[in-house]
């Protein structure tokens, strides 16, 4: 089984739901981050001072998957957030070595099925 | 019904054509309860400013603004009954008060009254029950320590910063008191300062410029490149719930100030203090957003809420001058020098969290000025008032911080300053459950 | 001690012996003083009204939205100051006023009596001054633009805000003013609208609808197979803090419109008027909650809330009839026809961010309604007044917001709304350090 | 200009010279307009305890306790209009009053007045407007109920807590008022109460200790083990906002407790009742920041914030005593006591949110035996009136919690005590977009 | 080395750092997060508007173990947090190469004794 | 491709992100976290009693790097955290078997250079 993990924009998050239930991914972790990339902050003004902003508000999603899975989740995050512009942000997947349903016990594939 | 004004007037002169004035009586219930009236407003600024300030500074600090904003209301209550009003108003020699009337208390003759003697006619001829006045009198001072808090916030200590704000009411602001309303030297120059531009928002701003260049900046604020980090306010939200009631408070700070409610000449004066106070902070406003839109092609709330201060700050010298169209020009003015000075004082590395020195001190000392170019008092004795302030305030409050500073400590250590006030001088947390 | 007043009750009468009416410098003070008290306590309500939309805004849209609650009240007072006023009071036609009183001022007789004029009797039989009659009218005319900017929240660019602003209060207020309170052509017919549940309420609650039209639904509110997707207010603590002060300085919006204090008739009025007051928004309250209960199944606190404000506003038009019962029922069905109104105009895609036309317009015609129906005015004539502020004030706001619209363009574009108003168009956001 | 005060006496004294007195009818406008005053600011103080309430809890019971605030304000002054009133002041047997004056009205007299009838005097005679004194009775009925919100949240149920309201001010409240305010048994023995610290406080106090006694502590505050988690409060700013504005409220319960304004007597007493309402609340915020300094180490801000009330609720059996010192002194013990209750009931096990059964009943008692201690009543008729209270109290508000119990339940259930009553009771989370 | 990541309910976090010392395990990283797996969010109702609450408040625990501890750790979390209602969670166990502790400078297994 | 995790104490983010910059690591994700590991918590008052504070504040700092640059980034984000103090933190590192940039759809390698 595989994580993949989608560093996304806030306000993809709905999108990002929605395409996954599409292709029946039925499990999704989201939790609040900011960070950089090429895209660099910017520059904010209060009360006469200018200031650089270095992070960008930014949310991190968290899918299991079974490993068959995870071209077709990558490339459905993809396409429900991609703009085309910079920001869109980052996917990595990274390997699995066990997964536990809490509620029943089960391990491994059947746990997320 | 409104207009519908003039069918009343019949029935008022019906009904009051026996006698036409004010008896003695009535006007003393009516000037006492304007002074009750008034006070109850000002004293309501207390919050003003604690919301304002806890709008204003970190999330890790709100409790220890709030805390010194509840503690320097209470202070100032006790030592202006100490001694305060004592100083400022009894047996004034010119340069100073009395002692005479520490622990100050109902006059014998009130007592009297209150005990069934029928001196009604002597008590009435007194103008104003004396208990009125003292409380109008002490939420003015607690005003001015106000103004020092919010300047200071987030890195002076909670202990030094009360036993300053006990020096302050108790001490500084009753010299500089005595000087003026007290009936002191200024007052016979003839300084005109009806509400207080100087005597209380100069005085403070002072006092809040020594405070700030004896604590030095906060942490991160300017680096050594000479860059300028700003640290938003928490809580924008709080800030304008302050400044709001500011403004409603500031009714009963120049409206009170009439001192007198008891006849028509004084009423109608009142309404014109209200309507210029009002139109005044109106200029503030308008001004300080055109003007950051301008200078930042965006415009800043939290200089819009500034205006709003300076405005009012500005009105207060001089709020009975008759014309509103001259209120409302004096009050955007207020907002602009306000707009301006708030950067001018980040590159003087003065770093002042919720901009009170730019709202109280110089707008201030514009609005006292401003009182003699509209023709209501002579320009040299209102650069002499204001300079007064200065040259007493600044040395008798740098004393009272570098004292501090030496015994018991005025600035929070490093570890704490990161940590926040909350956590390291208080028990409480304010917002707990908002990470 | 309470009940003791049996006891006072003497005391009064000996003091009060000599001279049993109130003269008319003693009524003169006590109506000024009404002016200046209402007018105060409604300056409070531009506070309730910008926490009440600060609430129920999201946190993006917070800080904007306080820009323009401080914004609209000081552009208010600036507007009805140099041409509102006059086109509501001065000179009124039937149809409209004069410009002749732009920039109010005192009159001459009140300049000349604070000059030193002995005319005190000229002045007394006045009735009141004329700069606290100017504060009290200017207030009002705040609060009819605050209903607006809720309305409109989250969407509407800040600057095009201000100037419509400045048109309602300076035009468009006023016209429908001068019909009514200005002894215009519906004052003759005899429409009967105590404080102003249409002149004030619906009139602000007409242009909220046309704005709302116009500028369309926040995006995601709507989808387009007819779902509603709700969006939360940010901050509840906020909107019932808003609530609470309206309804505190409702008492100077209806007890002040009795417009004199200076009898016992007038004291015994406002003090109909503030207990009728006080208790319709008490039935408006308990009949939205139960409401609420019943449609939903839980109590909505939000609906809680706009119960309250449609109590008062339906009580606005007569809190003057005598019988409390009847006014708790009133201020019940306002409860109730606000509460059913909400859902209905999210049918009709009418996007009201805080129920400001439920509660205002809604509740506001139910109340210039229940005037007639419980004997205080004519059910015809009450009718031709609630159908001409929707024709006076329709037209006029759809050509003021389609004229910023064709300009300077109205609404904020997609990524704007998306990002925030505080961050596109301010430079502060209001909770920076709350994620 | 302040001391400047002197200057204006002789103006005073010519325009009051032809008659000295208060006129008859004056004065009825100066009592009416001072119930309607004081009414107003005790009004406020519904908003007060909804904040610090609201500050208290913990973000999943916000909306909950916002809804319950202004739940009981409405079914207060519903309940008091309808019964409460009534059978507290209605032909007080010495035990309990009647239901004469439910659906309480105008009087003919008045209403005659407001119809043309020519009988100004008469009315005048009666020395005050009776709806502005129901108006005023009303709201400190409303306090009452506050008291029970705040202790009693975060695990009663939404409905059984309204019907509890409803009782309350409808019967238990007014029954305790008959005896004493009424001028019931407690009042002919020379009870003496001056605002209420025990009719309000101590009455409210009572059956928070009742309610907290059924209700169990909220879930996870103490341990088997007999540890105390502490629950912090969310939101510290509207703790402090409440907090202020309970205080700035207190002016109008003391010192419209004077009952009249028309007399320079009254206007006297009222500047002293005024001042010493103040300086106990300072001196009761001195005294619980320097004794949680020593307690803990650290100020604990919560603590503070209970110190101003308790302070408030010390003074407020004897406002009218004439020193002021003794006032602070009174203040700041009840800052102690409630310092000293607050850990005190933690050991009992007995779980009030808030802190009211410490500042409130603590303090309530302490200040009702203080004014026997300082001269202004009887030891022994000042012990039976607060055992009195609580005799009446406690057995009547228990079988109200416990019949509502039985029947609908009274607390919530474990599930919903964890997700939080706004979302299982209501449709409205307080703050949904900070978590 | 091992992370073993959970995703449990809120107000379970108190139970779960309960069990994790009393087995011993001296270090946890705890993240609010929102999510959604078989449990489904559900209606709310808002000014008499029905919407749907996808998410659901969750939070994210990471602990960080020796390899031969990740079955008791696995067990003492389903223990701990398990109710046998849908919405306990799921546990999923990633290889970690390397673990540093920053004070000392510590590596590998050393740096999670 | 690794990840490098790092929790750290939320003041040190700023450092943090000028020594990643400082050796040209472009590229962060911060996310707000509680913890304990051998640094325990605290007692705190409140109103009175005493109570346990078991988790402390601290910040998830995530950064993906090309294998190569683990070390450097070890040492990087130790020297610039580092006080010696218990609370500094720890880092971990995982294996990722595939990055994408989701504006380019660029894989591997290159969507982290
Ligand atoms: N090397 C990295 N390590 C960790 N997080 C990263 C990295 N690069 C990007 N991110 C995360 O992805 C978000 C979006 O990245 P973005 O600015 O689109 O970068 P790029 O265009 O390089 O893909 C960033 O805000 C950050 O949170
Ligand atoms: N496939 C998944 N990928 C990521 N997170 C998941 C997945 N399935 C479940 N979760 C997380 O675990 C939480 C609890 O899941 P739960 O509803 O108990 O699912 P299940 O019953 O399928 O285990 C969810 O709210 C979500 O945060
Ligand atoms: N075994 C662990 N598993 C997960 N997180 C850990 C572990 N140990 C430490 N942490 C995280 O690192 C933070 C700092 O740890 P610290 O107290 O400095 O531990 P140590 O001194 O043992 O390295 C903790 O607050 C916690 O968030």
């Amino acid at each position: 089984m595989k994580l993949v993990t989608a560093i996304i924009k806030p306000d993809k998050v709905e999108a990002l739901r929605q395409a996954l239930t599409s292709v029946d991914i039925q499990g999704l972790t989201i939790v609040e981050a900011k960070g950089y990339g090429r895209q660099k902050g910017h520059t904010e003004l209060y009360r006469g001072a200018e200031y650089e902003v270095h992070f960008l508000p930014k949310s991190r999603a968290e899918v299991l998957v079974d490993s068959a899975d995870v071209e077709k989740v990558i490339t459905t995050i993809s396409d429900a957030v991609k703009s085309g512009k910079i920001g869109d942000g980052k996917i990595f997947v990274t390997e699995v070595s066990e997964v536990v349903r809490i509620r029943t016990g089960e391990r491994g594939a059947e746990a997320i099925k | 019904m409104k207009k519908i004004l003039s069918f009343l007037i019949p029935s008022l002169l019906v009904s009051g054509i026996a006698s036409a004035e004010v008896s003695a009586e009535t006007a003393f219930v009516f000037n006492t309860f304007l002074f009750i009236f008034g006070g109850i407003l000002v004293m309501f600024m207390a919050l003003g400013f604690a919301m304002l300030e806890a709008g204003f500074v970190r999330k890790k600090n709100t409790s220890a603004i709030l805390l010194k904003n509840i503690a320097l209301y209470s202070i100032a209550g006790i030592m202006f009954y100490l001694v305060g009003y004592s100083l400022m108003y009894v047996d004034v020699s010119g340069w100073i008060g009395s002692l005479g009337g520490a622990f100050y208390n109902p006059s014998a003759d009130e007592l009297a009254l209150l005990d069934g003697a029928e001196n009604v006619a002597a008590i009435a001829d007194t103008g104003y029950s004396v208990a009125s006045d003292w409380f109008f009198q002490m939420v003015f001072c607690a005003t001015a320590i106000s103004i020092v808090s919010g300047a200071c916030a987030e890195r002076i200590k909670v202990w030094p910063f009360m036993i300053f704000a006990a020096i302050m009411t108790g001490i500084i602001y009753p010299i500089y008191g005595s000087w003026t309303w007290g009936g002191g030297w200024l007052a016979e120059m003839g300084f005109s300062d009806f509400a207080g531009s100087t005597i209380v928002h100069s005085v403070g701003g002072w006092a809040a410029v020594v405070g700030c260049l004896i604590l030095g900046p906060r942490a991160g604020k300017y680096s050594k490149d000479g860059k300028i980090s700003p640290i938003a306010g928490a809580n924008m939200p709080l800030a304008a719930l302050g400044t709001f009631i500011l403004w409603f408070g500031w009714f009963g700070f120049n409206g009170g100030s009439q001192l007198a409610l008891g006849s028509a000449l004084d009423a109608v004066a009142i309404s014109i203090v209200v309507v210029n106070t009002n139109i005044a902070a109106c200029g503030g406003v308008v001004a300080a957003i055109i003007l950051s839109q301008i200078m930042y092609k965006k415009i800043d709330l939290s200089i819009a809420l500034n205006g709003a201060i300076a405005g009012l700050v500005a009105i207060t010298a001089g709020p009975d001058l008759t014309n509103h169209f001259t209120s409302m020009i004096i009050g955007a003015i207020g907002g602009i020098v306000c707009t301006i000075a708030i950067p001018m004082l980040d590159k003087m590395k003065i770093d002042d969290v919720v901009g009170a020195i730019s709202a109280h001190l110089v707008a201030g000392i514009w609005g006292t000025l401003a009182v003699a170019i509209f023709g209501g008092g002579d320009f040299i004795v209102q650069v002499i008032g204001i300079v007064a302030a200065a040259v007493l305030v600044v040395p008798l409050s740098a004393i009272g911080f570098y004292i501090l500073k030496a015994t018991i400590g005025l600035r929070v250590d490093e570890e704490t300053e990161a940590v926040g006030l909350d956590k390291a001088e208080l028990t409480t947390v304010a917002y707990p459950e908002f990470n």
